[in-house]
């Protein structure tokens, strides 16, 4: 997915992105290995709360979501349900090679291999895993990216979201699941 | 009650906006510094609201949103009835029993929207919270009946200024020093800071009361939160430290109650709720009682002064 | 407490187990015929091993067999016991356990779903329990290809340029 | 004479509405309401009329401000609540005896209201006792009732000894001078006994176990009475034993606690306990009707504080809570009664969501719950805040302490109903189920207004509260134009509002200029990922308060109490019907002579 910088902001949209860009609440969904890599970043030693990052309980108040590491089918279906249920704007920063191309798992039955193609992805963060210092300089890119507006995943999603949508279907068969352990 | 009560009013809330968000900005540096962070930057706090502000929302059905606005609306009436020192936007209006049950109104608002979301967590939080609420305030509440049966008024204005020109010796903290204590325990359990945190735990039932709250909700929630702050922390300025005779002192001592809360709490762990209600119904509880048989049985801590 | 030996001896009069072994300490292995382990299974619960600890498969393609394997624990002797039978994989069908051992629905469960071994009794065994929709063989087979069936379902990126951009390769 | 023709107009038209129900069951509702109607408008204009004597047969009566007072307060919470009667007459089991039944009560406390002379009081109470007796008998059990009755028994046999035991000292029955003369051992003799009753009826802590029993399982249309308007006859006699026996001279050289005698201090402090009890209990309630029959009990400890300190401040807000509390607890049980109409249950873990499909009642029972946790600006509010300054002004710490657990503590129980009944999914079964009709609202709106405007213009009730106070020698509350003048300040309830609308102005000003929210379903929710299908799973209501009920969940409940101790009576007549009944006659001779022979013994010693 390949965005263009077509900076047609108004001068509100302007401000409204510095605000998105100095306060960043994330919702992290710890599916992979990758959740231990930030307490690290969190706590003292990194201190992600200069960047005015900050951990949120829910992704309803959260404007980032973080998907440290590969994802199941089963977890997919979760992080989608999960993606919608957060407002506008919000961003995707992928972690790991999983991700981005499956990782060690490329081959499994029950991981899915490029996260981009269910979901709209801002950012990705390299690495197996990504150590804090690589994760820092990853949101340092992200607050460079909202800033200049070019952070417009959720957008893109809203435009293409029947592509998408197929994309999921076409993957996980349905995303909402009911059987006798989701009553 | 003219226009420009009106105006005063707006004018107070702005200024106590500005000032209160600036000094939680600050506090989450102090905060971080106990932690051995660099913390966030002062003007954090008023990013944070801004972008919420800015985010679109969420909305869970009529209840949810006039909640929200029934809950702002509430705390923002009480704050203009908060004397900052000696000046009233309506004069005479000060009156704590008003004050503490205006409060309710905000928390009624809140719970009502919170539980109006239909989340299992948010009805937890709100259950916790008016627990918490129940612990907290009946040992604060016998402090002050006691002082305003000593003091024959219930004026927050009226009681700060008893208490000036002696200096610290004034401070109903000092004279009652037993209340002086419940009052600041008294505070952390009203502001909801640690160790009186449980119904917005985080990580336990997902920040309760606010779990479904998002975009202008969110930032209703933290200006609230502001507001409820500043009401919580002007109370027990007003009513134990003497207020302030000037802006200036008022505002300075404000700041530095507040810094002490929450450096306190930064420091603590976290009660179950249970525990604090055993908690404040034990300690405080028996401080407070003694202490208002003192002051009403022998007129100590009021009259002694004088 | 009785010891080791005497529990094998016991085993052995027992059940008859085809073959017998003690892979380490405490722990007993033994083969028996498919249609024996009900029987042994029932034996063992009233033996002392009342804790069935899981119930798996094994997919020998090559032998064209199926080995499940039931791992019984004793919390009297301390003891594991191992109980393994090989059941035909063109036709895999087993009586289920969950008169004995009501625990073994979910255990049997899965095995029907990783590997479709049928167990007759198990009302629940058909029912999808961790694959959440799956339209394919069982996935643990070995005759079944993970890669085949992630390259169809989960698209990987085409390699193309856009990763190599700084050392060398086209704009994007 | 007027009084005398409505209850004449009253006593036949419960006769006629029994007839007519035999005719057709909503007309025979439709009388209820338009008598009640009636006498509501003819007790409004007898305030003309006050100071005015009469006698019908041997029932003297006299017309003063508190029984117009208190009668209005009652007819209103039986009027409003006969506009539910008609829709209600197909599902009872006796619908012309229970109209009968409604319209006689009220005639009943009417007259009681009015009474002159303690034989009319008394014939009239017990009228009352009778007929509610028989109406709870048609709700859901009849175990309320006989708790009911054995409850109001006491109390009426220890008020009429109280009565026949003042009468051998004055030798009248005339109200304003049968307790005349009385001092020492006899004086408190005839309190205590003659407040028995009031202390039954208004639910006071040994007594209020008939409250969730009754309230609970009466019909839905009589507990909004029973709980709005019957409760308040105790209210009645506590205000008599003060005013009537003039305790505080009585009992005025005793030993004083914060400047209370000691007995008056005593029944104070029985308030008190009552107020924690129905707290504690309300909080752990799963009926909506018993929840709310406990918050009686609680409130009814505030009247009783209130009106016993009979000063300038406190007194006024006992008075004060009287209307406050019936209007708020009638429109409270016939918003549940609304619900339980549409859903055919009152209990809070089988409902959810009803908000979106009766917005109005909602509306109606949160105003009624705001007024009855005391948040302003509710009428609630401006009588707790009189009562706590009466308390200020006395130093009554310990019943402060009380009050204040009992107002935090009804935030938490009101707020159980609101959230289990009418907030969060609504059940699958009532995703069809429709607002009541308009006729069934407007009573339910009329209270909900005269619950804003007591908490508004509280100032209109209170110079009623301070004609009472000036006609039995008391310093009336001070009233400004707007406001409410005590030694410890003075409040605005006006202004109160205004600032209140104010601040809810400006923040329903940012809320709209902010961009619209989008609107989702409220399965919808955050669920930590998970997918939740059923809505009665996600709907969080019963064990609300689990954590805070577990620390006194063990506590003895006083039901049970009562019933070892009926156990343990019983099994000791067992043991004198073995003692004096046995097979053989010669025991129970030795048995005769041997208490026979101990009495003898002891009179000679003595």
């Amino acid at each position: 997915m390949v965005l263009k910088n077509d900076d047609n902001r108004n001068i509100w949209e302007k401000i409204g992105d510095y605000f998105s860009a100095n306060s960043i609440w994330m919702k992290w969904y710890c599916t992979g290995c990758g959740a231990i890599e930030m307490p690290p970043t969190m706590t003292s030693r990194f201190d992600m709360e200069r960047l005015g990052m900050g951990p949120m309980a829910t992704p309803r108040q959260a404007d980032v979501l973080l998907i440290t590491g590969y994802l199941s089918t089963k977890t997919l279906r979760r992080v989608i349900y999960s993606y919608e249920q957060m407002n506008s704007p919000c961003f995707i920063v992928a972690f790991g090679s999983c991700t981005i191309n499956g990782g060690i798992y490329y081959d499994s039955y029950a991981t899915i291999g490029r996260l981009d193609k269910y979901l709209p992805v801002d950012l990705y963060i390299a690495g197996c895993m990504p150590r804090p210092e690589t994760i820092m300089n990853g949101f340092n890119e992200l607050i460079q990216m909202i800033k200049k507006g070019e952070a417009k995943g959720w957008k893109h999603y809203q435009e293409n979201y029947e592509w998408y949508k197929k994309n999921q279907l076409d993957s996980l068969g349905e995303i909402i699941i009911k059987d006798e352990f989701h009553e | 009650m003219t226009v420009m009560n009106f105006v005063y009013g707006f004018l107070v809330l702005l200024g106590v906006f500005i000032f209160q968000t600036t000094l939680t900005g600050l506090n989450r540096k102090v905060t971080a510094r106990l932690q051995k962070r660099y913390g966030a930057r002062w003007y954090q706090q008023f990013l944070d609201i801004f972008k919420a502000l800015r985010k679109d929302s969420t909305s869970h059905g009529w209840v949810f949103d006039f909640g929200v606005i029934m809950a702002l609306g509430g705390i923002m009436a009480t704050v203009i009835f908060i004397p900052i020192s000696g000046f009233q936007a309506f004069p005479g209006l000060d009156n704590v029993f008003v004050i503490s049950y205006l409060l309710a109104v905000g928390m009624l608002g809140m719970a009502m929207s919170a539980a109006g979301s239909g989340n299992p967590w948010a009805s937890i939080g709100v259950a916790r919270a008016l627990t918490n609420m129940l612990a907290y305030d009946i040992p604060l509440m016998i402090v002050i009946f006691a002082m305003i049966f000593a003091y024959d008024s219930a004026s927050l204005s009226e009681i700060a200024a008893m208490q000036q020109g002696m200096g610290i010796l004034g401070w109903n903290a000092i004279r009652m020093p037993l209340g002086g204590i419940v009052a600041v325990i008294a505070l952390l359990g009203m502001l909801g800071k640690k160790p009186f945190d449980s119904f917005i735990a985080p990580a336990e039932i997902a920040s309760g009361p606010m779990v479904e709250y998002g975009g202008k909700h969110l930032g209703f929630m933290f200006i609230l939160h502001e507001f409820m702050t500043f009401i919580e922390v002007a109370l027990i300025l007003n009513l134990f430290f003497g207020g302030g005779a000037t802006i200036w002192e008022y505002m300075l001592k404000y700041a530095i109650l507040y810094t002490f809360a929450n450096i306190i709490s930064g420091v603590m762990p976290r009660f179950k709720i249970d525990q604090a209600v055993r908690y404040f119904y034990r300690v405080p509880l028996a401080m407070a009682i003694v202490q208002g048989l003192v002051v009403i049985l022998t007129g100590l801590g009021v009259t002694i002064w004088f | 407490m009785s010891s080791m030996n005497n529990i094998i001896n016991e085993i052995k009069a027992a059940l008859a187990p085809l073959k017998m072994e003690t892979p380490a300490d405490k722990q007993i292995a033994a083969v028996v015929r498919p249609e024996a382990i009900h029987n042994s299974l029932s034996y063992l619960r009233q033996r002392g091993f009342t804790q069935l600890c899981i119930v798996t498969c094994i997919d020998w393609i090559k032998d064209s067999e199926f080995e499940l394997v039931y791992i019984l624990f004793s919390w009297t002797d301390g003891i594991h016991v191992q109980l393994r039978a090989r059941v035909d994989r063109n036709n895999p069908v087993m009586v289920t356990a969950t008169d004995i051992f009501p625990g073994a629905r979910y255990y049997e469960r899965e095995v029907t779903e990783f590997f479709g071994v049928e167990f007759t009794g198990n009302e629940d065994a058909g029912k999808p329990l961790f694959l959440e929709i799956w339209d394919d063989l069982p996935p643990l087979r070995k005759d079944f290809d993970p890669q085949a069936y992630s390259d169809s379902k989960f698209p990987m990126r085409e390699r193309g340029n856009e990763f190599v951009s700084e050392i060398g390769g086209t704009e994007k | 004479m007027n009084l005398a023709i409505i209850l004449a107009v009253t006593v036949l038209m419960a006769a006629a509405s029994f007839f007519i129900t035999r005719i057709n069951k909503k007309a025979g509702g439709f009388t209820t309401v338009l008598s009640s109607l009636f006498a509501l408008a003819a007790l409004f204009f007898l305030r003309g009329s006050i100071g005015e004597d009469f006698a019908i047969f041997y029932f003297t009566f006299s017309i003063t401000t508190v029984g117009w007072y208190f009668s209005l307060v009652m007819v209103m919470a039986y009027s409003m609540t006969s506009f539910f009667n008609p829709y209600w007459m197909e599902k009872m089991m006796y619908p012309g005896s229970y109209n009968f039944m409604y319209l006689l009560s009220m005639a009943g406390t009417i007259g009681m209201f009015f009474a002159k002379d303690f034989i009319t009081l008394f014939v009239f109470w017990e009228t009352v006792v009778w007929s509610s007796t028989f109406i709870i008998q048609l709700g859901k059990s009849r175990k309320a009732s006989y708790v009911y009755y054995v409850i109001s028994a006491i109390g009426s046999m220890a008020t009429l000894f109280a009565i026949m035991l003042a009468y051998s000292v004055s030798g009248t029955f005339v109200i304003s001078e049968a307790f005349a003369g009385l001092s020492g051992g006899m004086a408190i003799a005839v309190f205590f006994t003659f407040i028995l009753s009031g202390l039954a009826k208004i639910g006071i802590f040994p007594f209020h176990v008939w409250l969730p029993e009754a309230h609970g399982s009466a019909p839905h249309t009589f507990s909004p009475v029973l709980s709005g308007g019957l409760v308040k006859m105790g209210a009645f006699i506590a205000f008599l034993s003060v005013t009537a026996f003039p305790a505080y001279e009585i009992f005025g050289d005793m030993f004083k606690v914060f400047g209370a005698p000691l007995p008056i201090y005593f029944l104070m402090a029985l308030g008190a306990i009552s107020i924690i009890v129905g707290t504690l209990m309300a909080i752990k309630q799963e009926d909506a009707k018993r929840l709310l029959a406990y918050s009686s009990v609680a409130n009814g400890g505030y009247i009783l504080i209130g009106i016993l300190m009979l000063d300038q401040v406190g007194f006024a807000g006992g008075m004060m809570h009287l209307i406050n509390h019936a209007v708020a607890s009638a429109a409270a049980f016939l918003a549940i009664a609304a619900v339980a109409y549409r859903t055919g249950t009152t209990k809070m873990s089988e409902m959810g969501g009803m908000i979106h499909r009766m917005p109005v009642t909602y509306l109606v029972y949160l105003i009624a719950i705001i007024s009855m946790a005391g948040i302003p600006p509710m009428g609630g509010f401006v009588s707790k805040w009189l009562i706590f300054q009466g308390l200020a002004d006395k130093g009554m710490i310990f019943l402060a302490a009380a009050a204040f657990f009992g107002s935090i503590g009804s935030f938490m129980y009101v707020f159980r109903p609101l959230s289990a009944v009418f907030l969060g999914q609504t059940f699958t079964r009532d995703l069809k189920k429709k607002e009541v009709g308009f006729f069934m609202m407007f009573p339910m709106l009329i209270l909900t207004g005269l619950s804003l405007l007591t908490g508004v213009f509280p100032n209109i009730f209170l110079r009623v509260i301070t004609e009472i106070q000036t006609s039995i020698g008391l310093i009336p509350v001070t009233l400004a134009e707007n406001t409410i003048v005590t030694a410890n300040g003075f409040l605005d309830a006006f202004r109160v509002f205004i600032v209140f609308g104010f601040g809810f102005a400006i923040a329903f000003v940012i809320f709209i200029v902010r961009r619209k929210s989008t609107k989702v379903e409220l399965m919808d929710t955050y669920t930590s990922a998970e997918f939740i299908h059923t809505r009665e799973l996600l709907h969080y209501s019963s064990k609300f308060y689990a954590p805070f009920e577990r620390m006194y969940g063990n506590a003895p409940d006083t039901m049970t109490l009562y019933k070892k101790i009926s156990v343990k009576i019983r099994e000791l007549g067992g043991l004198a019907e073995s003692l004096f009944y046995s097979h053989k006659p010669e025991k129970t001779v030795f048995w005769m002579m041997a208490v026979g022979i101990i009495v003898i013994l002891i009179g000679g010693v003595v």
